[in-house]
C-alpha cells in the first residue's frame, strides 16, 4: 500500500489572545499524493498559509497545533522535536515564498545559499554541492548558472530570483514543496513561466507539492485537486476540474463568480456581499452563513458541517443547474 | 569609490573649518587665559602686554585664521598652560586615551553584541529579560556617579584596583602602554568598565532590536524553511545583516567614547588627551583646546569614512550602488 | 639587537619599582612650569622650593632663616641690604654656586618677561662686592626686604645660558620650563607636566638631610573624591588639600592621620566702591548702596561667621576681622573683635542708609578657588536675604571669575587674599590703595577702594625701618579699613593636608610642601 | 503571515485598536506598570513640590545654616530640626531639595526633547519630502551633529550662549541653555527616523492622490505623513528623555549645569558625591536613588513601548 506524500488530519492551529483563542486553521484534512499538485484557494486570513507553517513546522509561537495529525511519507510528524523537524525541513519538505525579493539573504552569494543548504541535509563534498548548486541553476533556467553561482540575489531580476528560490526549495529534493503564494508578487508575464516551471520539476521529480494561492487562474492551470478555504475551514475538496466547473459550495461558487476566468463570456461579475469574519469574531455554525443567500436556521447553529468524501462542507450543496 | 571617498572628505574638511570656526568664536567665552599666565603680582599693564603678545587682542577670526596656517603646517601652537608645543602634549597624552578608549570599545562590542544576540535570540526568555532590565540601570545613572562608584567599592573598601592613573608604562618607540605591566592591566580596569558600560549597553539593545527585525525577515523565515541549523541561521544569516546598521552606530559610539573619556578620563584622573582638554578649559589654554578639538573632529571622520568603506565590503548591494559611479 | 633592548625595557618595568622609602604625593593643581621666575603662584613655588633656592628660606614656623646666604645686614640708613653667600654650595649639575648667579637670577626674575618683578620694585641696583657678597640697593629703606625675597629662586647663570634660558618664556616656554638645575636638595629626574614630576634626593646638598626619601613622585588629581580614594587606597601617601568635609572621617580612621593648619588666606567680601549704580538689581537701579558704610557694615552684621566655620568649613577655619590672619607679621591684635552676627542691627543700619526693605543686588562668586567656595557664597545669599538683602548668585570658574571682576561684573564679590610676604603690607599695597598703574599699587583693588590717608600711609610703611612705628601706621591703616569696611573680612582658610599614618611631616603656614621635612617610617 | 486579519477598516479605527491593543499588554507586563507608577508618582511629586515639600530650597532666606549636615530622621545638634531624608550642607532638606530639584530635572528634559522632537521632526519631513539639496544640507548637517560628541556640543553651546547673553539674564540663562545644548545634541535621530518614514510614506498612493488633488506639502505631511511617524517617535522621545535627564548630570558635573542655588537632581548628585567619604551619605544617596528609580522607569517604559509599538527603529 502506498502513503500519500502527505497526510493531514483534522489539523487545527490555535493562536490564544487576550479576545481568547482563535482558531485560524480549524479541523482541517487533506492528503497529497506523490507527484501531485494540490491547490489551497481562499481569501487572505482564510487559514492556507498557516496550514502550510504547520506542517513545515515554522508557527511563530504563541500560534500553535492544537488538535489533528500530520503524517510525512507514513511518519507523523506534527509531534516532532525542534531538531528533528528541522532536519526534514529542506531534505522532506521544501518551501517557496511570496516575495523572492525579500526571500533571500541579499548579503549572501546564491552559491553559497545553495551550497550551504545542500551540505546540511546530504552527505556530499562541498566541491560536489557547488558542481549540484550549478546544476540545480541550470535546472531552474537560470542562464550562465556556472558564472551565475558568485552572483548575490541584487544582481537578479525578480523572476530570475524566484527561480533561484525554487532552486534552494528543490536543492535537497524533497518529497513535499510548500509553494505559498510563488507567483503573487511577480509580473504577470513572468507569473506563468515559474508556474510551469514548478509544474515540470514536480512531476518530473515526483515531488508532491502544496500550492497555496488566492489566484483561480493558477488554480486552473496548474493544479490536480483543489481545497477551498474559508475561515480556517475546508470548505470543499476535490479534483480541479468538478471543483471549477461544478462548485457545491456557495463559498466556492461565489468564489469562481467573482473570478473573471470562470465567468467568461459573463458581462459582469459576480459578488459575493460583506467580507470574510475577523478569525476572533467567526460566526456559530457555518462560518459562511451571514454572506450565504441560501443559509436557513440550521446553518446558524453547531453543529459546524465538515467536508466528507466527495463533499463540501455545507449542509444544502449547490446542484449543477445553479451555477449562473 | 575613489571618488566617493574624496567627495566625502571634502565636505567633511569644510565641515571641519566651519566647526573649528565656531569653537574658535566659543573660546572668548571660555574664560580667559592671563590670570593662569600671572600671578598674583600683576599689573593691569602685564595684563595688556601678555595679551598682546599672545594675539588676544586681536578678532577671533583672524585669531582662527593663523590657527589655521600653522595647524595645516601641522604646528598648533604652543601651550598657555606648559609652554611646549601643543602637537607633542597630544601626541604624549594620545596613547593613554586611545589605550582606553580600545579596550572599553573591545568591551562594548564583545559584550554588546553578545548579550544584545543571546536577549534577541532567546526574546522572552527570563534571563534575557532581566538581562535587558538590569542593562537600564546603566544608562540611568551618570558616568561619573558610576566611576565614583567603582572606586568607593574596588578600591577604597576592597583594595583591589588602583583608584586613579594608568600604573606603571613602558615606551615603546614614543608609544607609552599600560598593557605590558601587571600595574597597567590593573588600572585599566575600572575605567575601561566605566566608559565601557553606556556604550555596551546601547550597543546590546540595537543588536538585540535590528536582530529582531532580521529575525521576522523572509530570509530568515525561508532559510529556517531549507531546514538550516540554528547556529547557522542566528549567526551566518540574521547577524551579519544585524550588523549592517549596527556598525554604523558602534563607529559613531566609537567616537562617543572618546568623547565621554574626558569624563572618565576627570574622575579617574587618567592621564588622557580628555583630561587634558578638561585642564585646558580650566586654564583656558586656547591652543589646546582648539587643537583637541581639531583631532576629534579628524578622527571622527575618519571613523565616519572607514563605516563607509566597511559598508562597501559587507552589504554588496552597495557594491553595486557606489562603484557604478553617479 | 633592538628587540633585546625592548625586551629588556620591558622587563625592567615589570620588575617591582624600588621600594623602602618611595614617596607619592597628590596635589590638586600640577606646578606648569619647572622655571622658578616664570609663573608666581603657590603650586609652582611650594614645589620648586625643593629644588631651587633662594638666599634666604622659611623654617617650620616661617621665620626667615639663611639658606645660600648665611647672613645679611641693612646698608647704612637703609639703603639697601648685604648678603654674604654661603660657599661649596654647587648646583645639581656640578656648577659652583657664586655671586654671578645671584646677579644673574636677580636679572632673570626682575625681566619683564617674569612673573616675580614686583618683588624687586623696591630695588634700584644688585652690586657684586665679591664672589661671596652681594648688596641689594633699594631706593627708599625697606625693613621687610630679606623676607621679600624667600621664595626667590636661584638659577646657575651657565647652565642657563648653555641652554638658551637666560630669561623665563610663558609663552612658548624653554629649556628652564621642563628641566631644573637647582641647588635643593632635590633634583628632578623624570617630569612629565600634568602627569608626574619625579625627585632625587641631591647627594650634593650643602644642608644637614633630615628626611629618609630615596624617591619621590607627584601626580596631579584635580577630582577631590580621586584624590581621597587614593589616600584610603594607600595609592599615594600624601594628598594637599583634604576636602574639608571629609577631615572627620579622616580622623577616625587609623590608616591615615589630618594635618591641619591655618592658612595664610582670608576670605572676604568686596564691593563696588567707585560705582554709580548696582549692575544686577531690580529695583535699586539709580544707586549705589555699597558706597553707604553703613550698609557695608549692615553686610557684616548680617553674616554668620560661625555658623559657616561650624558647618561648612566643619571647625576647622577661625574667624578673622582683618586683611591678614593673626600669624602674619604686622597684625592688629587690637581689632580681632569682628563686627557680631546681629540680623537686628544689620536691619537698622540698612534703615539708617535709606533701605528699610533692603534690596536686590548680584553676588559673584568663583566656584574652584577657595576651599568650598561655592557653598559659602549659597550660604551668605540665605544669611543676607534673611536681612532684605536679596542677592542673585553667580558662581563660576576661576577663568571666568577675574575677568568678571576686572569688567566690573559684580556688586558684591568673594576675595581669597594671601600676603606673599607675610606681612599686613601686602594686602594695604594690593587691595586697599587706590589703583595706581604707575606706583605699581591697587592692582586687586577691583572695587576701586579709595582713601588718602591710607594712600599715604602706605609708602610710608613700606619703608619705616623701625617696627614700632612701623606697627603703629599699619594699626592706623587696618583701624581706618574696618571702620569703612573697606572689605569684609570673614575667615582664614584652612590647610588641611593628608597623610598615611606612616608618614611624618611638617606642614607651613603657606602652603609649601617642603619634601626634606618627610619621614617614611 | 499574509493571510493574518488585517483589518482595513478607516484609520481612524485602526488608531484605536492600535491604543487598546497598547493598554492591552501595558496590563499584561508588571514591569510597564511599576515603571510607569514610578514615572507617575515622581512627575507628580515634581509638580506639586511646593505643596509637598515641607520647605522651599529655593528661597535662601528661609535656610537655617547651622541645620546644615542633619542626618535623617534625626534631631540637629544646635537647632533640634528633624528632617526626614536629612540636610544638606546648606541646611536644606533633602527630601525638599530632591522634590525641587527633580522638578528642574524633568522640566530641562522634557524641554530639551520636545526641542529636539520639533526640530528633528521638521527637518525630517522637510529633508524627507523636499529632498535635492534641501535634504543634503540637513542630512549632512546630521551626520557631523552625530559624529560630534553630544556633551562636546552641549558645552560649546554653553559656552557661547555665556557670551552672548547679556549680563543681567545670565543668572537664569543656565537651564535654558541646558536645554537648548542637550535639545541640539539630539534632533538628528528624531531626523532620520521621520525622513526615512516620509521617504516611505511620500510614494503611498494616498499621498499622490493627495499631491493631484493640490494639497499643498505642509498640508500633506502635516495630515498625512507625521501621522504615520508618530509612534516610533514616541518611543525615540520616551528613551531621549531618560538620556537628557542623565546628560544633564553629566553636564553639571563638567560644571555647566544648574547653579546650585536651584539645583537639579545632576547638580544635587554632583554636590553629593563630595560627601561620599566624609559620612554624610544621605546627600548622595537620596538624589542619586531617586535619579535612579526616574531615569530607569522612563527606560523601562520606553524599552516596552519599543517592544509593544515595534517601530522599525534606525
Amino acid at each position: 500500500m502506498t502513503h500519500p506524500v502527505l497526510s493531514i488530519r483534522d489539523l487545527s492551529v490555535e493562536i490564544p489572545t487576550r479576545h481568547g483563542v482563535v482558531r485560524p486553521v480549524d479541523g482541517v484534512s487533506y492528503d497529497i499524493a506523490a507527484g501531485e499538485i494540490l491547490g489551497v484557494v481562499g481569501e487572505s486570513g482564510a487559514g492556507k498559509s498557516m496550514a502550510g507553517n504547520a506542517v513545515i513546522g515554522l508557527l511563530t509561537p504563541p500560534a500553535h497545533i492544537s488538535t489533528g495529525e500530520i503524517w510525512l511519507n507514513g511518519q507523523r510528524i506534527d509531534q516532532l522535536t525542534g531538531d528533528a523537524m528541522r532536519r526534514l525541513r529542506g531534505k522532506e519538505i521544501g518551501m517557496v515564498f511570496q516575495d523572492p525579493l525579500t526571500s533571500l539573504n541579499p548579503l549572501l552569494r546564491i552559491g553559497d545559499q545553495l551550497t550551504e543548504t545542500m551540505l546540511t541535509h546530504l552527505p556530499i563534498s562541498r566541491s560536489e554541492a557547488e558542481k549540484r548548486a550549478v546544476a540545480a541553476l541550470d535546472e531552474v533556467g537560470i542562464p550562465g548558472a556556472a558564472e551565475r553561482v558568485n552572483s548575490y540575489p541584487h544582481e537578479f531580476s525578480g523572476g530570475m530570483r524566484q527561480r533561484v528560490v525554487i532552486a534552494l526549495a528543490l536543492c535537497a529534493e524533497p518529497s513535499l514543496i510548500i509553494a505559498d503564494e510563488p507567483t503573487t508578487a511577480l509580473d504577470v508575464s513572468v507569473q506563468a513561466q515559474i508556474i510551469a516551471l514548478l509544474r515540470r520539476l514536480c512531476r518530473d521529480r515526483g515531488t508532491a507539492v502544496m500550492l497555496i494561492t488566492h489566484d483561480m487562474g493558477v488554480i486552473a492551470e496548474a493544479t490536480d485537486r483543489v481545497a477551498v478555504m474559508y475561515a480556517g475551514r475546508l470548505a470543499e475538496l476535490g479534483p480541479v476540474r468538478d471543483v471549477l466547473t461544478h462548485p457545491q459550495h456557495p463559498y466556492t461558487h461565489g468564489l469562481m463568480a467573482s473570478t473573471p476566468l470562470a465567468s467568461q463570456g459573463k458581462s459582469r461579475l459576480h459578488q459575493i456581499p460583506g467580507a470574510m469574519p475577523r478569525l476572533d469574531a467567526v460566526p456559530e455554525g457555518c462560518a459562511f452563513h451571514p454572506r450565504c443567500p441560501y443559509a436557513t436556521d440550521k446553518c446558524r447553529q453547531p453543529p459546524v458541517p465538515r467536508v466528507t468524501d466527495g463533499q463540501a462542507a455545507c449542509w444544502y450543496p449547490l446542484v449543477d443547474e445553479k451555477v449562473i | 569609490m575613489l571618488a566617493y571617498i574624496i567627495r566625502r572628505i571634502g565636505q567633511s574638511a569644510l565641515v571641519l573649518l566651519i566647526v573649528g570656526l565656531v569653537a574658535f568664536s566659543m573660546f572668548r567665552f571660555v574664560g580667559d587665559p592671563i590670570d593662569n599666565m600671572l600671578g598674583q603680582e600683576r599689573t593691569a599693564e602685564d595684563i595688556d602686554r601678555l595679551r598682546a603678545q599672545l594675539g588676544l587682542d586681536q578678532p577671533f577670526v583672524v585669531q582662527y585664521f593663523k590657527f589655521l596656517e600653522g595647524a595645516v603646517q601641522g604646528n598648533f601652537g604652543v601651550s598657555y598652560r606648559q609652554g611646549r608645543p601643543v602637537a607633542e602634549i597630544l601626541l604624549e597624552r594620545a596613547p593613554a586615551t586611545l589605550e582606553l578608549a580600545a579596550v572599553s570599545g573591545i568591551l562594548a562590542i564583545l559584550f554588546g553584541i553578545a548579550l544584545g544576540v543571546f536577549t534577541a535570540i532567546r526574546r522572552d526568555g527570563v534571563l534575557a529579560n532581566f538581562i535587558m532590565s538590569a542593562s537600564l540601570i546603566g544608562v540611568s545613572l551618570p558616568t561619573f556617579l558610576i566611576g565614583i562608584l567603582l572606586i568607593y567599592l574596588f578600591s577604597v573598601e576592597l583594595g583591589w584596583l588602583p583608584s586613579f592613573g594608568r600604573g606603571e608604562t613602558v615606551d615603546l618607540g614614543g608609544w607609552s602602554t599600560g598593557f605590558l605591566t601587571e600595574s597597567g592591566l590593573k588600572a585599566l580596569i575600572l575605567p575601561s568598565i566605566t566608559l565601557g558600560l553606556y556604550q555596551m549597553t546601547l550597543i546590546m539593545r540595537l543588536v538585540r532590536s535590528e536582530m529582531l527585525e532580521v529575525l521576522r525577515q523572509d530570509y530568515i523565515r525561508f532559510a529556517r524553511a531549507r531546514g538550516l541549523r540554528d547556529r547557522a541561521v542566528n549567526f551566518r544569516h540574521a547577524l551579519k545583516n544585524t550588523m549592517v546598521p549596527v556598525i554604523t552606530v558602534i563607529g559613531l559610539q566609537l567616537g562617543a567614547i572618546i568623547a565621554f573619556a574626558i569624563i572618565t578620563e576627570t574622575v579617574f584622573q587618567w592621564p588622557g588627551v580628555g583630561l587634558l582638554f578638561i585642564n585646558a578649559i580650566q586654564f583656558v589654554d586656547i591652543p589646546v583646546m582648539a587643537a583637541y578639538l581639531m583631532l576629534i573632529s579628524v578622527m571622527f571622520v575618519g571613523i565616519n569614512l572607514l563605516v563607509d568603506i566597511l559598508y562597501f565590503f559587507i552589504d554588496p548591494r552597495l557594491r553595486a550602488d557606489r562603484s557604478g559611479g553617479h | 639587537m633592538r628587540r633585546s633592548i625592548q625586551l629588556a625595557v620591558i622587563l625592567a618595568a615589570l620588575a617591582p619599582a624600588a621600594q623602602a622609602e618611595d614617596f607619592m604625593w597628590a596635589v590638586n593643581t600640577d606646578p606648569q612650569t619647572m622655571d622658578p621666575h616664570a609663573v608666581n603662584s603657590t603650586p609652582v613655588l611650594g614645589f620648586l622650593n625643593n629644588v631651587y633656592e633662594g638666599l634666604v628660606r622659611r623654617g617650620k614656623d616661617m621665620t626667615v632663616e639663611p639658606a645660600l646666604a648665611t647672613s645679611w645686614e641693612p646698608i647704612g640708613e637703609g639703603e639697601g641690604w648685604r648678603f654674604i653667600l654661603r660657599e661649596g654650595v654647587t648646583f645639581h649639575d656640578g656648577a659652583e654656586f657664586t655671586a654671578e648667579d645671584v646677579l644673574f637670577s636677580y636679572q632673570r626674575a626682575s625681566d619683564e618677561a617674569s612673573d616675580t618683578r614686583s618683588w624687586f620694585a623696591p630695588v634700584s641696583e644688585v652690586v657684586v662686592v665679591d664672589d661671596y657678597t652681594v648688596d641689594f640697593m633699594t631706593t627708599a629703606p625697606n625693613p621687610i626686604f630679606p623676607g621679600s625675597i624667600a621664595n626667590w629662586m636661584i638659577m646657575d647663570s651657565g647652565w642657563a645660558e648653555v641652554n638658551d634660558a637666560t630669561l623665563p618664556d610663558k609663552e612658548n616656554g624653554n629649556y628652564a620650563t621642563l628641566n631644573t638645575n637647582g641647588t635643593g636638595a632635590f633634583k628632578v629626574t623624570a617630569r612629565e607636566p600634568g602627569l608626574r614630576t619625579v625627585l632625587e634626593p641631591f647627594e650634593g646638598w650643602w644642608g644637614e638631610v633630615e628626611h629618609n626619601i630615596t624617591r619621590a613622585e607627584l601626580t596631579p588629581i584635580q577630582n577631590p573624591a580621586t584624590a581621597l580614594a587614593a589616600l584610603l587606597s594607600g595609592d599615594v601617601d600624601f594628598i594637599n588639600p583634604v576636602p574639608i568635609q571629609d577631615v572627620a572621617r579622616l580622623k577616625e580612621n587609623p590608616d591615615v592621620e589630618v594635618i591641619q593648619g591655618i592658612e595664610a588666606r582670608v576670605i572676604m567680601l568686596g564691593f563696588p566702591h567707585e560705582a554709580d549704580t548696582l549692575k544686577y538689581s531690580s529695583e535699586t537701579t539709580d544707586a549705589n548702596p555699597f558706597a553707604d558704610v553703613r550698609v557695608r557694615q549692615a553686610v557684616a552684621h548680617a553674616i554668620n561667621v560661625p555658623a559657616i566655620l561650624q558647618t561648612i568649613m566643619r571647625g576647622n577655619a577661625e574667624a578673622v576681622s582683618q586683611l591678614v590672619s593673626a600669624a602674619m607679621q604686622g597684625y592688629v591684635p587690637e581689632l580681632e573683635a569682628r563686627p557680631a552676627y546681629d540680623q537686628d542691627r544689620a536691619r537698622e543700619l540698612l534703615a539708617e542708609a535709606g533701605y528699610p526693605d533692603g534690596f536686590s543686588f548680584g553676588l559673584k562668586c568663583p566656584n574652584n578657588r577657595y576651599l568650598n567656595d561655592e557653598a559659602v557664597c549659597q550660604a551668605i545669599t540665605g544669611m543676607l536675604a534673611q536681612v532684605g538683602l536679596n542677592a542673585t548668585l553667580d558662581a563660576m570658574p576661576v577663568q571666568n571669575y577675574w575677568p568678571e571682576l576686572r569688567a566690573d561684573n559684580y556688586d558684591m564679590f568673594l576675595l581669597g587674599w594671601s600676603p606673599g610676604t607675610f606681612d599686613a603690607e601686602h594686602p594695604i599695597r594690593f587691595l586697599a590703595a587706590t589703583p595706581n598703574e604707575e606706583l605699581r599699587v591697587g592692582s586687586w583693588n577691583f572695587g576701586g577702594y579709595s582713601n588718602a590717608r591710607v594712600d599715604e600711609l602706605l609708602p610710608l610703611i613700606q619703608s619705616e625701618i623701625d617696627p614700632v612705628a612701623r606697627q603703629a601706621m599699619i594699626d592706623e591703616t587696618a583701624k581706618i579699613l574696618q571702620d569703612e569696611m573697606a572689605y569684609v573680612p570673614m575667615y582664614v582658610q584652612p590647610l588641611v593636608w593628608g597623610i598615611r599614618n606612616n608618614i611624618e611631616l611638617t606642614q607651613r603656614p603657606d602652603d609649601f610642601f617642603i619634601l626634606r621635612w618627610v619621614t617614611v617610617n | 503571515m499574509s493571510d493574518f486579519p488585517i483589518p482595513s477598516a478607516p484609520k481612524s479605527r485602526y488608531r484605536r485598536a492600535v491604543e487598546s491593543d497598547l493598554f492591552y499588554t501595558f496590563k499584561r507586563s508588571p514591569v510597564a506598570m511599576v515603571s510607569a507608577a514610578v514615572v507617575l508618582i515622581l512627575v507628580l511629586a515634581a509638580v506639586f513640590a511646593p505643596l509637598i515639600a515641607p520647605t522651599n530650597p529655593f528661597d535662601p532666606s528661609s535656610l537655617n545654616l547651622m541645620n546644615g549636615f542633619t542626618p535623617p530622621m534625626a534631631p540637629n545638634a544646635f537647632t533640634g530640626d528633624t528632617f526626614l531624608l536629612g540636610t544638606d550642607d546648606q541646611g536644606r532638606d533633602v527630601f525638599s531639595t530632591i522634590l525641587y530639584g527633580m522638578r528642574i530635572s524633568l522640566f530641562v528634559g522634557v524641554a530639551a526633547v520636545f526641542l529636539a522632537m520639533v526640530l528633528g521632526i521638521t527637518l525630517g519631513l522637510i529633508s524627507g519630502y523636499v529632498g535635492g539639496w534641501t535634504e543634503t544640507i540637513i542630512m549632512r548637517t546630521a551626520d557631523v551633529q552625530l559624529t560630534f560628541p553630544s556633551i562636546l556640543v552641549a558645552m560649546l553651546i554653553f559656552g557661547i550662549a555665556k557670551g552672548v547673553t547679556p549680563v543681567e539674564y545670565r543668572d537664569q540663562m543656565a537651564i535654558w541653555v541646558l536645554i537648548l545644548a542637550i535639545g541640539l545634541s539630539d534632533w538628528v535621530q528624531f531626523a532620520r527616523v521621520v525622513r526615512g518614514a516620509t521617504l516611505v510614506e511620500k510614494n503611498k498612493e494616498y499621498v499622490q492622490a493627495a499631491r493631484l488633488i493640490g494639497r499643498t506639502p505642509g498640508a500633506i505631511m502635516l495630515r498625512h505623513i507625521l501621522p504615520n511617524v508618530l509612534s516610533p517617535v514616541l518611543v525615540i522621545a520616551t528613551i531621549s528623555l531618560a538620556l537628557a535627564i542623565i546628560a544633564e548630570a553629566t553636564l553639571s558635573f563638567l560644571g555647566v549645569g544648574a547653579p546650585p542655588t536651584q539645583p537639579s537632581l545632576g547638580t544635587l548628585i554632583r554636590i553629593g558625591q563630595g560627601f561620599l567619604f566624609s559620612g554624610e551619605w544621605w546627600i548622595l544617596l537620596f538624589p542619586a536613588v531617586t535619579l535612579l528609580a526616574l531615569a530607569l522607569s522612563v527606560n523601562l517604559l520606553g524599552d516596552w513601548l519599543r517592544d509593544a509599538l515595534n517601530p522599525r527603529l534606525r
